[in-house]
């Protein structure tokens, strides 16, 4: 019984110690390859990704208008605009809305070595009225 | 007369047993669990099929070639649990399916994935002095890990016996994470521990996550050469993923191919549960010791936190501890509800994905570690 | 000149036979049949164009491996349908993409798609007395069925040989239905009753929906062991599709899965296509019992709802019997056409689909009872 | 030939039986588990899923606008509306209609142990004039 | 102090060499190209992750079988390339992404890209000179057709222990298309010739499509049959697409087929790129000899062109000429772009595109000439 | 060395007969099954889709155009219709043009014996106006 205790121990050294090393390496990595500076003032956790209150886009998610917008443009190659999308402003859990986060993570088109680009607001806005685009 | 008893010896009847008709019953159950409960239904559904199958009077479906005659499509099908093909090419999938920005955003998060492996070797020993011999518990402990491909890979190569057991617990379990965690958790923390808030994660570039996938690949493998095979799959997987030069191939790793394997997987793991194997006492110690590596993962993982938290001039909430036990990302989700239960202004999810995706690769090591010592023997 | 013969001799054009150059006017028929007449083309095509190759002398798609060297592309694809494993993988796509509501809302009409099944034997005794051997017999009956991958899994079975004209005439046929049956089913129904109006069909629940799919898996299996394969594939696919909790698995059986094994199945289909063996008697003798059998086939199921009139309140249209040879949904739609054509108002479809998808168990069935008692032998 | 023509005929036997066996099973399925009462007058069949005159759809069936519907759902994540899907008013035949509800069965999406809920038509109107929404 | 012992013993530090080593940056190099260049990353990506597990101290990922136990998942995965499987399934996706049009409406270009053969062949004598065996080198000169698949599928058949190589330098030098041939065709050619304009392209019928995959397949065979499987499963795949009747089937090798094959395809050449063979000397001349071959196969395709301006009216740009190459559809982009850098008026695109497609018949016949010759040997 | 030398010449000699013999068949093909007659004035080539300059469409090219209206098509059965994308009207590289047809080309829905058919402009137009349509 004792051998296997001793086995069990050790493995579970092993697996602190290839977790510990990720860890440093990882540290490492950020170090070398992270953003150059530390973020300045310790932001207290906000939801992540924060639907800023944009004066247009009300009750549509900026992620969800982001969604659309590739959606059209995967179909017309970059060249259409969205410039409406129709939402109640309702509310629905966060359980829900991290679901959807985690799913849009996946589908994610990415480009250049640089960070994921948040998707611009302003160029794919949804305006909730239908002639102001004209203007 | 005689053709109708001709007629009735064709038919299956005669080689129904009573363990079949026992299953019939524990198959229901699964279905129940898995449609109505919403249990891991991709996984379980298709096991619960297979072990329909296996539990009829079926020809040609699970028997094996004679001579010049073909055998069963599950014979085929099967050797893909075998030869260990399925769970690396599930681990492809779940990689490309996977972010590990939470983890390398906050790389101190990988000891709560150590840690919550824990509860697989104290499961080990609880399995060792229950009689199990050393690879029958090494393959039940890794249920604690909470990781389902994992577990059959391990299983299949140590103790293929207890593969459906193993295999059902592990997929009834992660689905039971929600129920089983939260008294846990609660325990092991104090109220103002639960209401700690971190803060919010950096941002981490495309070059940080593929240097990542190849760090975990090569330090992985010089460490635990066994656990090559689901590391390099997972870390292949990611590698598409976040290359985005690939988005074709990542789009059919994350679904054409983990979809079409994912039944054939459950399918082939359901055939192997007939009666006389299942129905065995070992099956009940199985869920019973499978249920003791869940709390003892789910509390290391927690302990841990407030072990760190002794050193850390940052405190970690230490509900995220218990994320370590994988179950992607359902543990991770359990963190932030607990989190919202004593703050409601408290957002744990991403913090609680770093540990949760860490004990993707922590369990992966001790399945490794697992083979090198028992797999070669 | 030595050179130039050296060049010549290279080339193919010494291993053209006369056969093969037949077979090419053949080929381009059924080209013509899939693309320009739309006969079936998902199989007709693959079929031809294996066909194509089958008649090309051809370097390393079909000869078998020799020691070390690779066999060719083909040895292996076509692996799939000596180990039979296309036709249930196949079976698994028609599952998820079929719904058995109809039939569960009205369960008399498993009655005709029993029915259907009559042109079956009949065409079996027709080819017994040909001369063909009751293994033969039996695949080819099995045409009357209309179903694709039964008489590929059937015929692989227990006549390997015939596995191209059978399988050609089978899909052919399937294209056919809209001309063979309408002056069938005109011939034996009245006037009155191609008027006759059926009530619509109730909802059926998805409870409903799972609980049909495990019947039909035990009680048939139960009764038919050697249908296993077949029924456990369609019904696995259903349950899936029903299941409502496992999307990704559905449409991953429905299209991925089903669409990639379709051109596999089919251009393995069409590479035993060869002259020798394909310009045969016997290939004409199949095609011409065939059409007899999916008009035996056709006749018995409109039959059969007339004999269920004399015992029902509420009668059945006779026009949905024919549905009931499966060809789904394509028998399904004569009748409503042939419905309309009687009364415009007369809506058959949904009716229709009952007896046309018990049509596919009921030549599952067929199917398991030919290989029970032939397969052993 | 006498055994060919009994072995048919044995065949024909279990196979009537085997159905008839699932034709008994179902319809007991069908008193456990299938809608409480019969349902009342036997109503006589209409084209199947009938659709009803409604004032606004005109032109566009309400299964197209489920689809559509459902489409955006799973872009937005159940949050956007489509208000608009503008079609002309023209007939098709019936073939064509069968092969797409048949098609769109198969894409439908479900939830709970209840019946697929009909889509409701008043969430998801599509009119056929184009300035009456902003109204 | 014994345990740590037997735990480092575990680990895999003690098998890695200094090949190891030297290829770890080589693969960074390959990542760098694949990635941050985006060198063909579809293939790159994975042949570089391949790689990187062929040069780590793996475990149950390339051993073979040894008796009961199961080999490592590439073991299986790699049959794909030794049975010559997936460079077939490539060529059925790529036929199904094809687009004949442009050789058909002006099939003159069909000389194109036989020209643009010529560097294979003068690139094999040069392969002999510095010492290859005939095998090796047809292997290696098959590099200047541009054509990866075909290029793996004749190295595996040939010269097996140069497969990585050559699919490397394959691969790469299709990216470095536009670095390679703009100077050359500009070298070979007036200001004059590169601003001839072509009239555009008739429309060419789906009956033409359709005619021209059944001659390709019937041409190409009966004079070449050891080209059967890479023209048999190419012109599949385009029949099916131009056929318009089987679009499920059509997408189906256009994405999910294509795709998973290329994640096997790529990592299993990778994993053959250990350190013991691929830095060798060899690799170096391999690397020289693909270069050469790339720039003579440029160059004839434009001297082919301007020899046909001799004797034809409509005279040809003679920038299209280097698209023979193959390297779909970069080469005719290059085209495109150079004629624009002389008229920025003209549009070469869709004239290139003939050659383009040409190409890779050609190097298909090309490599059926090397198996005839020298596969049976 | 003169036999490889021999040989290669044989092998380039059999290529070149090869696809020769294709382009003999294709003539052949191409005067049986091809247009009717010549094309009669020998037009210098432009750009391949040439983007006729629509009235209304501006900005949008045609090819886009037809994608959606497809992509609409495929939900809806062909009876809605699609009658407004809107697209600020700048430039792009004929690369990401021509990458874009090619895989536009891909995707296209064939029908009958017939050459594919030019989508109607008329048919599906897409104005930059809101209000126009309704007039
Ligand atoms: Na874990
Ligand atoms: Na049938
Ligand atoms: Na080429």
């Amino acid at each position: 019984m004792t051998e296997y205790v001793v086995f069990s121990l050790s493995g579970f050294g092993l697996v602190m110690l290839v977790l510990s090393a990720l860890w440093i390496t990882c540290a490492l990595l950020g170090l070398i390859l992270g953003p150059r500076s530390k973020p300045a003032a310790p932001k207290v956790a906000s939801p992540p990704p924060a639907p800023s209150p944009s004066p247009v886009a009300k009750g549509v998610p900026a992620a969800h208008v982001a969604a659309i917008t590739a959606a059209v443009a995967a179909v017309t190659g970059g060249r259409a605009r969205v410039v409406r999308v129709l939402a109640p402003a309702h509310g629905t859990t966060d359980w829900g809305q991290a679901g959807r986060h985690q799913l849009m993570a996946n589908r994610r088109v990415r480009g250049g070595w640089a960070p994921i680009p948040a998707v611009s607001q302003k160029t794919s806005l949804i305006s909730p009225t239908g002639g102001s685009r004209s203007s | 007369m005689d053709e109708l008893f001709a007629l009735a010896s064709l038919t299956g009847f005669g080689h129904v047993t009573v363990e079949m008709v026992v299953m019939w019953f524990v198959i229901v159950g699964l279905f129940y669990l898995a449609v109505a409960k919403n249990f891991e239904p991709l996984l379980l559904v298709p096991i619960a099929f297979g072990a329909l199958l296996a539990n009829l009077p079926t020809e040609g479906v699970i028997n094996e070639p004679i001579g010049e005659a073909a055998g069963g499509l599950y014979y085929y099908i099967s050797q893909g649990i075998h030869l260990e093909l399925f769970p690396p090419l599930i681990f492809l999938g779940v990689g490309a399916l996977t972010d590990f920005g939470p983890v390398i955003a906050n790389p101190r998060t990988f000891l709560l994935g150590a840690a919550a492996q824990f509860g697989v070797f104290a499961t080990f020993l609880g399995a060792i002095v229950i009689g199990f011999s050393p690879e029958q518990a090494g393959a039940i402990g890794i249920i604690g890990g909470a990781d389902g491909p994992t577990s059959i890979f391990l299983s299949n190569k140590l103790a293929p016996e207890l593969l459906a057991p193993i295999a059902v617990a592990a997929y009834s379990y992660m689905a039971l994470v929600p129920l089983l965690q939260p008294p846990i958790m609660r325990a092991l923390t104090t109220e103002n521990e639960r209401k700690i808030k971190m803060r919010s994660l950096r941002q981490v570039s495309r070059l940080e996550k593929l240097a990542f996938a190849l760090t975990v690949t090569v330090l992985v493998i010089l460490l635990v050469p066994a656990a090559s095979a689901l590391i390099g799959m997972l870390m292949l997987g990611n590698f598409i993923r976040e290359c985005g030069v690939a988005e074709r191939l990542s789009k059919a790793s994350q679904n054409e191919l983990i979809n079409v394997v994912t039944i054939f997987l459950g399918t082939s793991v359901g055939i192997t549960m007939t009666g006389e194997r299942f129905l065995q006492i070992e099956t009940l110690s199985i869920l019973a010791l499978g249920v003791v590596a869940f709390g003892i993962s789910t509390g290391t993982g927690v302990i841990m936190a407030k072990v760190m938290n002794l050193f850390l001039t940052e405190k970690i909430n230490p509900l995220i501890g218990s994320a370590g036990v994988s179950a992607v990302p359902m543990a991770a989700r359990v963190s932030q509800v607990e989190g919202q239960r004593a703050d409601p202004s408290n957002f744990l999810l991403m913090h609680a994905m770093g540990p949760n995706v860490a004990g993707v690769i922590g369990t992966a090591v001790v399945a490794g570690y697992f083979i090198a010592v028992f797999g070669a023997g």
